[in-house]
């Protein structure tokens, strides 16, 4: 198909003509074209369809407000749905489809919905689909849901990459207009760090949609000659393809570049990055954008803005129509018709409302004054117009203008609010501006090429002197001021039918006044109630038509009226973008145990502990299920010896000469006068009295203790103690320090546990006496590396654990397993860790979630009265003591071949399963080889003193409901004779 | 006017002419019995059902803005009752009832969703934590199912199950939770409340209470002083500031939440899905977008707007459970003031001051609550008695130690 | 955000973890004889103030210093940012 | 028996990517030195007369042939030097009773990143201000990248030092690794 529609000139390489498909229709365009000027280019004018009425739509605007022309981009888990036509970088086999649709783009069958249309109008959802009620659950929700959404996702994991990234600059310029440039010249050259960006992927905006002098010389060759110089600043940063979507506290911005969106394939490079730009000044320069008038049946292909007419004839070399009326309430609609003739373009009429002569002498062109356009004709394309005067003109194209919005989204991402300027009949940013931010151009209502290019001179060298540079003598570029008069004529009233004023969601002026009627007054109710301007154009387009439509219908001004609140993105930014590569594998770091390799060559199974990778359980041939390792390894640790690796645990180096005063204030329980050489287990509570960490601290020596937190805890442990150390007692000398990595710790547990490490350890009495329960000390280990060994046990056993610095720690795990062969030492995981810790009746996670008194562990004879440490005094509120609290139990099947399971509720045997007869619950279930059944930890409502009573474990959403008898959380050695021993 | 088939039929045979002020724009009268501060959602289901059901008459609703512009018409639309406290479970299954009956009771159609909330655990101490918390439903009368994971990969098949840092282990589903429109249950609810005859008032705002001697006796109002025997605060993020008015502190602070959503989209997510190992939840709106968000900011604001690494932690916890979305584009992101309480758990409650009520601390729990808020909040009013199913949710928990703390991280708002 | 670290500069806010009001620094006595009254207003009641108001931050990603920064919660706008330890003595901590 | 070997956390890795080296830094000690209240002066006089250095500043290192000394809190100071046996206890000995040690030089992984375009790499992970003019020669920073907690000192023109916990080290190298591709 050859492009029949493209005229000489223009921007696009001709020389480099690219291969495209839209709904598989072969088309070919040139090197520099969007998706939308070649599709223009080769005559396509219906490309997709609205939302609601799925009215048939053409492309209506050049640049990233377009409302219509949206397309599926690319295919299989490439697929990107709704991407704008006009922004769309055209690439060799680039595939396109049209969206929302049932049967073809031409025949859509689901377009009966415009003949329902009267019944469809605003708010219609709310006042319907009520009766019979069952109705709606199971068929009206259904349908709507099914009509719902534009483009489709591919249900499949996004290929692409995604990277982050970010930049600093003493000034950032959003937007590569005259304005923009003129500021980057003016600061570069004063020497500024400059990040100046574009959302296009050539800098020069306006300049090369619409023919200008700057400077003596065109305006296209006014921008290369600028950008040339730019390129040269090492202090300037220039950034196409990149869209400032949002401006954030403190002059921080958000800006999203396309990286190769514009290739047909990525490379393995990312394809966009999302940059976090931190400015001490910004300037927007984000021009304005053109707006449409709402006059009957003025949503059909064909009907587009003039300002985009202008640029797909300058910049694109393609004429969006063979015969073209201008319907403009403004001068720039008539710089458009003058450009379009200068092109050899077909220029049929400029129809113009404002009953004044002619804005300008066009030979060959009806000038009709005075006059509107009030229906139009052509399904699929436009064909005829007819005009107030009863004129009926046949053109194929209708560029149209309702005057320019300035872009003030930047400037209000903060809540502010812009200020209505009645000469241009737009919104300009008011005063409440973010922090260090300036604007400058048309964005600032200053219309005009001139104006704009001096406010960007002007501005930027204000910047400059803020930023304590000096700014260059250069003087601001010259260029004239063409004419931008304006009419504030918004609607061709009186007419029976409908006037959109949102293209994409089907809102119209009969919509606007419906709810206006209902009593949706309010700007957001209009909003809310029409959704007018909540399309994925973000009412760029059709917002102040709104707003006009609405003040009309309430008497009101427009200012009056108010805006809606601007919030980011200023364009739509990919989910993708925002994720970066946290995803999958790299979603969080991960942490290895120093015994990771170690345990990988012995083929453990590893399961996730916060970030960390720890082993669960060592396979072993003939284990047919993880329970058999798991029971191995409790039995062979019980009966011999097992080793664990467990430097996840926290470990922080505590030094000071007040220490000890400092660790009594942290601790519930006394730690003043724990002698050096001793470990005492501590108690940790919140401030409210909460139990949240416990852990064992072992004193080295007077002015240096080692503290031991839960794995979980380790950072917010370190951060509470930082907090108290810093907020509450910053007098006590006491230093913190986190040591969790650098040792590695391995627990060594077992009736043979210290026959093992007696060939570990140099030269230490390892002796009951010589080094009794809850000893600490510094060793060395394997003849002379420096390590520490504690006697603590978590598994109930006679156990150690011993540590040396984490690059040893591969070393030793292989070293104790040698020593410990002759004794069939077992490595064990966690499993076999938690199931020897319940046996035990050790409180951990499960028990201590946040909830929990230590009144309710039974433990609260060590939250010392004597002294005030942290959450001592509230944790005895009258309702955390009462006796009706829930207190930690054991746990026994009644029938050995019953199983239990975590997070059953607690009944007496005859009750219901109501919130009423709810007694408490199970928290940690283990099958104990020791006891040879099920057995578990749990809360229950005064349990302490209903050992031995028999109740249900009731598991509603497993289904299972068992007898347990109540016993002591001390199930397995309850004197503690064996680590002791 | 009553909605009704015939009623649409006509309006639209005839140009939709007749369409009638959803309520009534009233100036304010002198004094009323009950004065309802706030025509955010809460308030207005208060009003409604205090004068549906407890048979209140003279009732008010202040306004500041245009009713609905608080958090009702700012939150992520999601409806469960999937709470493990005694204190929270029967409130919030009462209230998914209401939900569930209320198109007919407001003769408005909020469009709730019941499409269901699968709550994901990554862990094994998650999944039992999810069991404990479904058996507290089940015994509340709420419906609960505990998933494993592969009836969540049938159910959810874009899920992601090759390539995940911490794998899906099990998933507590409630089928009969979903969403609905948020603005429309404030327009529903002001719309029945106002042909109850219920006064709202819009761009009315509350810049004092009247006292004498200890008692609450109106308020002063950008429209002058209104009387009223019963005032009741239902404020939300801003209840620090008028409660200031009446001299009390409160167990709250005032957070920042954003909320994103997507461009519209063919139907993709079945119901609610949350993300157990990192801060990301999403639904699917009946227009298609992708409805989406995570947590607090963290500081406290008044600003109604957040920043950017929240908005990067969640996007990147829904592209490692969920890595289909990447090439959905975020359209809007905004954020919302949340009354965050000291345990994360509301109060329904009278206060120290004789005719002054209090309702707040919903968090970013509010949505969901809101009939059940109304109702128990009307309850209060009319009886001077807590709800039964409200009856912990009182200023004075903590006091006592009878906190009502679903995550376990004490005193600490921004943790909730 | 950014807040200006009185030792390291301007650095992103999301270095940081923010813990709520400067008051946590008054930690009341637990012997004292009102201390259950005390810690509950200590622990629980809030001014929450829309405008200037002085917070706690921890710089967890940084020098591990809790800093007590003064902004306004309605725009954002900070003020001041301080060591805690130094406020903390003035307002007459010590051990 | 044997006397226990070290493994490095990256095994000495050592790769060049486009134009930029990445290489583990293993022969290391590095040391935490907190000061005892009170002793800030006596501190700083032990700093002087056993390193010859002056105390860093907190954006700032200080070095001398083969010790660096870097700022990391208000009261403590990191030792990075030629790696010893037991650090803790030599350091220890010198200092006596003027400064509380812990040796740190487990817990971290030091990677060298070096070439022309390390900044370029840098900027996609590293939210701190690397600009030559801003981020001087020995200037250093205490941050995080990619979700973990970093320092990044600046050895040379276009050579930087960063280092992340040891337990994470490999997470930590793919992010930097990452980086330098996407940008070669």
């Amino acid at each position: 198909m050859k492009q029949a529609y493209r005229i000489n000139g223009g921007l696009v390489n001709k020389s480099k003509p690219i291969k495209f498909t839209f709904n598989n229709k072969q088309m070919t365009g040139y090197e520099g074209d969007t998706l939308a000027s070649a599709l223009l280019a080769n005559g396509q004018r219906l490309v997709g369809r609205s939302f609601k009425y799925h009215r048939p739509r053409g492309i209506f605007s050049s640049g990233s407000e377009e409302p219509n022309a949206l397309v599926q981009l690319r295919s299989g888990a490439h697929q990107e749905p709704n991407t704008r036509a006009t922004v769309v970088e055209l690439f060799d086999g680039l595939t396109s489809e049209s969206q929302n649709h049932r049967g073809s783009l031409d025949f859509d069958i689901m377009s009966v919905t415009d003949l329902l249309s009267p019944f469809l109008g605003a708010g219609f959802y709310y006042k319907t689909f009520m009766w019979p009620k069952a109705f709606w659950e199971k068929i009206y929700e259904p349908i709507i849901r099914s009509s719902a959404g534009l483009g489709s996702l591919s249900k499949l994991e996004d290929p692409d990459k995604y990277d982050k990234g970010f930049l600093h600059c003493d000034l950032l310029i959003a937007g590569a207009g005259p304005s923009g440039l003129t500021a980057a010249l003016a600061a570069g050259r004063a020497g500024a760090r400059v990040i100046i960006a574009d959302e296009d992927f050539l800098l020069g905006g306006r300049l090369l949609e619409e023919e200008h002098t700057v400077s003596g010389i065109s305006g296209q060759d006014w921008v290369q000659k600028s950008k040339d110089e730019l390129d040269a600043m090492p202090n300037v940063r220039i950034l196409t393809r990149t869209t400032v979507y949002g401006s954030y506290d403190h002059g921080i911005y958000g800006a999203l570049e396309r990286k190769t969106d514009h290739l047909a394939d990525s490379g393995n490079k990312p394809r966009q990055v999302l940059w976090r730009i931190y400015s001490k000044r910004a300037m927007i320069c984000g021009g304005a954008t053109e707006r449409s008038i709402a006059f009957p049946n003025n949503d059909r292909p064909g009907i587009m803005l003039a300002g985009s007419v202008r640029a797909y004839a300058t910049r694109y070399g393609v004429a969006a129509g063979t015969n073209i009326a201008i319907f403009t309430n403004n001068d720039s609609g008539w710089q458009t018709a003058v450009e379009l003739v200068s092109k050899g373009i077909n220029v049929t009429a400029v129809i113009d409302p404002r009953d004044t002569a002619p804005r300008a002498h066009i030979p060959g062109v009806a000038m009709i004054m005075g006059a509107s356009v009030c229906d139009t004709q052509g399904r699929k394309a436009l064909n005829r117009i007819t005009l107030t005067n009863g004129q009926v003109l046949n053109v194929d194209c209708l560029a149209v203008s309702g005057g320019w919005s300035p872009n003030v989204h930047l400037t209000c991402h903060q809540r502010g609010r812009p200020i209505w300027n009645d000469e241009i009949a737009g919104f300009v940013p008011g005063g409440n501006l973010p922090v260090g931010q300036s604007i400058a151009g048309a964005s600032n209502g200053e219309m005009t090429l001139g104006a704009a290019i001096k406010s960007g001179h002007k501005t930027a060298n204000a910047i400059v002197k803020e930023l304590g540079l000096s700014p260059s003598r250069s003087q601001a570029p010259k260029a004239e001021d063409e004419g931008f008069a304006i009419m504030q004529y918004w609607h061709v009233a009186g007419y029976k039918q409908r006037a959109w004023i949102d293209l994409q969601n089907d809102v119209t002026s009969k919509d606007v006044k419906q709810s206006q009627a209902e009593g949706f007054k309010s700007v957001e109710h209009l909003k809310r109630y029409t959704t007018l301007g909540m399309a994925t154009d973000q009412g760029k387009t059709s917002n102040i038509l709104g707003l006009a439509v609405m003040a009309e219908a309430t008497g009101k001004t427009i200012p009056e009226t108010g805006t809606t609140i601007f919030r980011p993105p200023y364009s739509p930014v990919a989910i993708g973008a925002f994720g970066g590569r946290e995803r999958g594998q790299h979603f969080h770091p991960t942490r290895l145990t120093p015994s990771h390799n170690w345990a990988d060559e012995q083929g453990a199974e590893f399961v996730e502990v916060g970030n960390w990778m720890r082993a669960q359980w060592f396979p072993k041939s003939g284990d047919k299920t993880w329970r058999d390792s798991v029971d191995r390894e409790v039995t062979k640790t019980r009966k011999s010896v097992g080793v664990c690796d467990v430097s996840t645990l926290g470990k922080i180096d505590i030094k000071g000469k007040d220490a000890a005063e400092f660790l009594n204030k942290i601790y519930s329980n006394p730690f003043a006068k724990v002698p050096v050489g001793r470990v005492r287990y501590g108690l940790m509570l919140r401030e409210d009295g909460i139990c949240y960490d416990d852990g064992t601290t072992a004193r080295l020596a007077e002015d240096h203790f080692v503290m031991t937190t839960t794995t979980a805890n380790a950072v917010l442990v370190y951060r509470n103690m930082e907090f108290a150390r810093q907020c509450l007692f910053p007098d006590l000398d006491v230093h913190l320090i986190s040591t969790t990595d650098q040792w590695a710790q391995f627990a060594i547990a077992g009736p043979k546990s210290r026959d093992v490490l007696s060939k570990i350890i140099d030269k230490v009495d390892m002796s009951n006496d010589g080094f009794p329960f809850m000893a600490c000390s510094d060793v060395t280990v394997c003849g002379g590396t420096p390590g520490r060994l504690f006697r603590i046990s978590f598994s109930g056993e006679l156990a150690y654990e011993v540590a040396v610095p984490a690059r040893y720690g591969d070393a030793l795990i292989r070293e104790i397993m040698a020593a410990g062969e002759e004794f069939d030492i077992t490595p064990y995981g966690t499993e076999a860790l938690g199931v020897m810790r319940i046996e035990k009746g050790h409180v951990t996670g499960a028990e201590l979630n946040g909830q929990m008194t230590a009144f309710n562990v039974n433990m609260n004879n060590m939250v010392s009265i004597k002294k005030d440490s942290i959450g001592s005094v509230l944790s005895r509120r009258e309702v955390m003591v009462a006796d009706n609290q829930v207190r930690l139990v054991g746990v026994k099947t009644v029938e050995k071949t019953d199983s239990l399971s975590s997070g059953a509720h607690f009944l007496a045997k005859n009750d219901k399963p109501t919130t009423a007869n709810d007694q408490g619950w199970i928290t940690s279930v283990c099958y104990s080889p020791h006891f040879e059944q099920h057995i578990g930890l749990g809360f229950l409502e005064r349990g302490h003193e209903r050992h031995g009573e028999i109740i249900r474990a009731w598991d509603g959403v497993r289904g299972t409901d068992v007898l347990v008898e109540i016993v002591s959380s001390h199930m397995y050695d309850p004197e503690g004779g064996l680590q002791r021993g | 006017m009553r909605y009704s088939a015939f009623g649409i039929l006509k309006q639209g045979l005839t140009g939709n002419k007749g369409w009638k002020p959803v309520w009534r724009e009233p100036e304010p009268k002198k004094s009323y019995d009950y004065i309802i501060v706030g025509g955010g959602g809460h308030g207005l289901a208060t009003a409604h059902y205090l004068a549906k059901v407890y048979g209140g008459k003279n009732i008010a609703v202040l306004e500041k803005g245009w009713i609905g512009s608080g958090n009702i018409g700012r939150n992520t639309t999601i409806v469960r009752s999937n709470y493990g406290l005694e204190g929270n479970q029967p409130f919030y299954e009462m209230s998914l009832k209401l939900w569930e009956g209320l198109e007919q009771d407001l003769n408005y159609n909020a469009m709730m969703s019941q499409r269901g909330i699968l709550n994901l655990a990554h862990s094994d101490g998650q999944r039992d934590a999810y069991a404990k918390r479904g058996n507290a439903m089940l015994m509340s009368g709420a419906d609960a199912e505990l998933l494993d994971r592969a009836a969540i990969q049938k159910m959810c098949p874009f899920l992601n199950f090759d390539n995940e840092r911490f794998p899906i282990k099990a998933g507590l589903l409630q089928r009969r939770a979903g969403t609905a429109r948020h603005d429309a249950v404030a327009w529903g609810y002001a719309r029945s409340a106002d042909l109850h005859g219920v006064d709202i008032i819009q761009n009315c705002e509350v810049t004092g209470f009247q006292m004498k001697n200890g008692k609450c006796l109106g308020v002063q109002t950008s429209k002058g002083m209104i009387k009223a025997k019963k005032t009741a605060v239902c404020v939300a993020g801003a209840s620090s500031r008028v409660m200031e008015k009446a001299g009390m502190r409160l167990p709250i602070e005032s957070h920042v939440l954003q909320a994103f959503v997507s461009e519209g989209l063919k139907p993709t997510i079945p119901g609610v899905i949350t993300y157990g190992a990192g801060h990301f939840y999403v639904s699917q709106s009946d227009k298609g977008g992708l409805v989406f968000g995570g947590d607090l900011d963290g500081y406290n604001s008044y600003a109604q707007r957040g920043n950017l690494p929240v908005v990067e932690d969640v996007c990147s916890g829904g592209m490692s459970i969920m890595p289909m979305i990447g090439r959905a584009r975020l359209l809007r992101m905004w954020g919302g003031v949340m009354d965050m309480s000291m345990d994360g758990s509301p109060f329904i409650d009278k206060t120290g001051i004789e005719g002054l009520y209090f309702n707040g601390g919903w968090c970013y729990g509010g949505f969901k609550a809101t009939p059940a808020s109304g109702y128990c909040y009307a309850h209060l009013l009319a009886t001077d008695t807590s709800h039964e199913n409200a009856s912990q949710m009182r200023l004075d928990r903590f006091i006592r130690g009878n906190m009502i703390d679903e995550k376990g991280v004490g005193a600490q708002p921004n943790l909730h | 955000m950014i807040i200006n670290h009185p030792l390291l500069g301007p650095r992103d806010a999301n270095e940081f973890i923010h813990l709520g009001d400067e008051s946590m620094i008054d930690r009341p006595d637990g012997m004292g004889e009102h201390a259950a009254k005390e810690f509950h207003e200590y622990l629980y009641l809030r001014d929450n103030p829309a405008g200037k108001y002085r917070e706690l931050w921890y710089h967890e990603a940084g020098d591990r210093s809790w800093l007590v920064v003064t902004r306004d919660t309605v725009t954002h706008e900070i003020f001041n940012v301080e060591l805690a330890r130094d406020v903390a003595r003035s307002r007459g901590r010590s051990k | 028996m044997a006397k226990l070997s070290a493994t490095d956390s990256l095994g000495g890795y050592d790769k060049e990517i486009g134009n930029i080296r990445l290489r583990e830094i293993a022969n290391q000690s590095l040391i935490a030195m907190a000061i005892p209240q009170g002793e800030e002066s006596k501190f700083k006089n032990n700093i002087k007369n056993i390193f010859n250095l002056k105390m860093p500043s907190p954006t700032k290192s200080v070095k001398n042939k083969d010790t660096r000394l870097l700022f990391t809190q208000p009261d403590q100071i990191f030792v990075l030097t030629k790696k010893t046996e037991d650090p803790e206890n030599s350091m220890a000995i010198i200092f006596g009773e003027c400064a509380y040690i812990t040796d740190q030089t487990d817990a971290w992984v030091i990677l060298e990143i070096s070439g022309e375009s390390s900044r370029e790499a840098l900027e996609r992970i590293c939210q701190v201000d690397l600009d030559k003019n801003v981020f001087q020669l020995d200037g250093m920073a205490r941050t995080s990248m990619e979700h973990m907690s970093a320092i990044i000192i600046r050895k040379a023109d276009d050579t930087f030092y960063l280092m992340s916990a040891s337990s994470s080290a490999k997470s930590f190298l793919h992010a930097v690794e990452l980086s330098a591709q996407h940008v070669s």
